[in-house]
């Protein structure tokens, strides 16, 4: 026999702050952060799927998250920028004000788009 | 008795649907949803999480021993027609004991004969696929006829006649991986209507 | 003023048949399926977040999604195997009874466990 469960388990919460459009059928996980600055937008595309412990920061501007893109556990998203859809991001990673392609991978742990930041060590394992 | 869900939107194409015909020692899933014209054989299963909408392209013609799986989506464009083992105009036409693995598409116009196996996520549109092919997984079969006992890969992208006709034949190691997966189906079957 | 939603929006449902264990803290996703055949059984970790139309059917053993595990839209798991915390499974991937390390990154429409796959062709991206 089969059950059906409304997709709301009750401990699974997150938080929204600011400007923030979700579309039908995106999955957010528990403890995940999306805070808009003022001004700023957080837009998170249909079939997104967001890990737990994740926090999206618009600064700036605009964060979009495309359709079926998928972000790990425990990523961190700041300032503005577009993550294209189906893009992979591994967890513990960190995006800062920077765009991912369309199917991209980024590896686990991964530091994008600090310019203080060696590109060499973050760039070889990036693809 | 399965219960069988209607939750199509109400389309200027689905006013006056006719009514699935399902043999009655096939199984069908509740989680399952059949629409419009599909004809369902004897030892058919259908599994749960599969859309099957004869609400365009029609009728859908499922054969004796052959099963549907998690999540398969059966549809057929309102243009073309494939022609059934028995003379008659189809949409989609599935022979007997072949395997729709999960998350395969089948699109109309599409002909898929007996004894063969659709890997997941595979999808069959505007094709004819002979007797007895093993089509692996993620596989593209699109504007082509497959002959009878071709093997296709994991992978495989066939769009044209010439890729097609250059297909080995399925070998007995090929049938190995989809006997399993078929093997699994039927002790399924059984838990099913326990 | 930060706004606490529970996850998953709307309307949506997932399915459970057999013997399906889910943590506290996992968002599944709309439409998600989740099928352990007799004998077999499936276990969702503390934050998994399974995106929408994904389907994993327990096979011949055991199925192990292990906590913060996220796993895209509509990807496919079949069969026994473990999938390790915190991993991240791109959309549409397919997976055969495998099992994916903790942390890895599995990049959209993969196809992994197919034993007469090329690994050329399909590994050469998924690490």
């Amino acid at each position: 026999t089969l059950i059906a469960l409304p997709s709301q388990v009750s401990e699974t919460r997150y938080f929204v702050s600011g400007e923030v459009h979700i579309e039908p059928g995106a999955g957010i996980g528990a403890g995940v952060l999306l805070r808009a600055n003022p001004g700023c937008r957080i837009q998170i595309g249909r079939g997104v799927c967001i890990g737990m412990g994740s926090i999206l920061h618009a600064q700036g501007g605009t964060l979009i998250i495309e359709a079926g893109a998928t972000l790990g556990t425990g990523v961190l998203v700041i300032g503005q920028g577009t993550i294209g859809s189906n893009a992979c991001i591994g967890s513990e990673t960190t995006l800062l004000n920077c765009s991912i392609l369309k199917q991209q991978v980024i590896p686990p742990g991964s530091l994008i788009g600090d310019p203080t930041y060696s590109a060499a060590a973050n760039t070889s394992d990036s693809t | 008795m399965p219960v069988r869900t209607y939750a199509a939107p109400p389309t200027p194409w689905s006013r006056e649907l006719a009514e699935p015909d399902i043999d009655p020692s096939a199984y069908v899933h509740s989680f399952s949803n059949l629409i419009g014209d599909v004809r369902v054989e004897a030892q058919v299963l259908i599994a749960p999480g599969t859309s099957i909408r004869a609400d365009e392209g029609s009728p859908f013609h499922i054969g004796e021993g052959s099963n549907v799986q998690d999540g398969v989506v059966i549809h057929g464009l309102e243009q073309g027609r494939v022609v059934g083992e028995d003379g008659k105009p189809y949409s989609v036409w599935i022979g007997k004991n072949t395997s729709i693995a999960h998350m395969s598409l089948i699109h109309g116009p599409a002909y898929v004969g007996n004894n063969c196996f659709i890997g997941f996520r595979s999808t069959v549109f505007n094709a004819r696929v002979g007797d007895g092919c093993i089509v692996m997984l993620h596989c593209l079969i699109q504007d082509v006829e497959i002959p009878p006992g071709k093997y296709v890969p994991s992978g495989s992208i066939i769009t044209t006649q010439a890729e097609a006709d250059r297909l080995p034949n399925v070998q007995d190691s090929d049938a190995k991986f989809a006997q399993h997966v078929i093997g699994i189906n039927q002790a399924l079957r059984e838990g099913y209507q326990c």
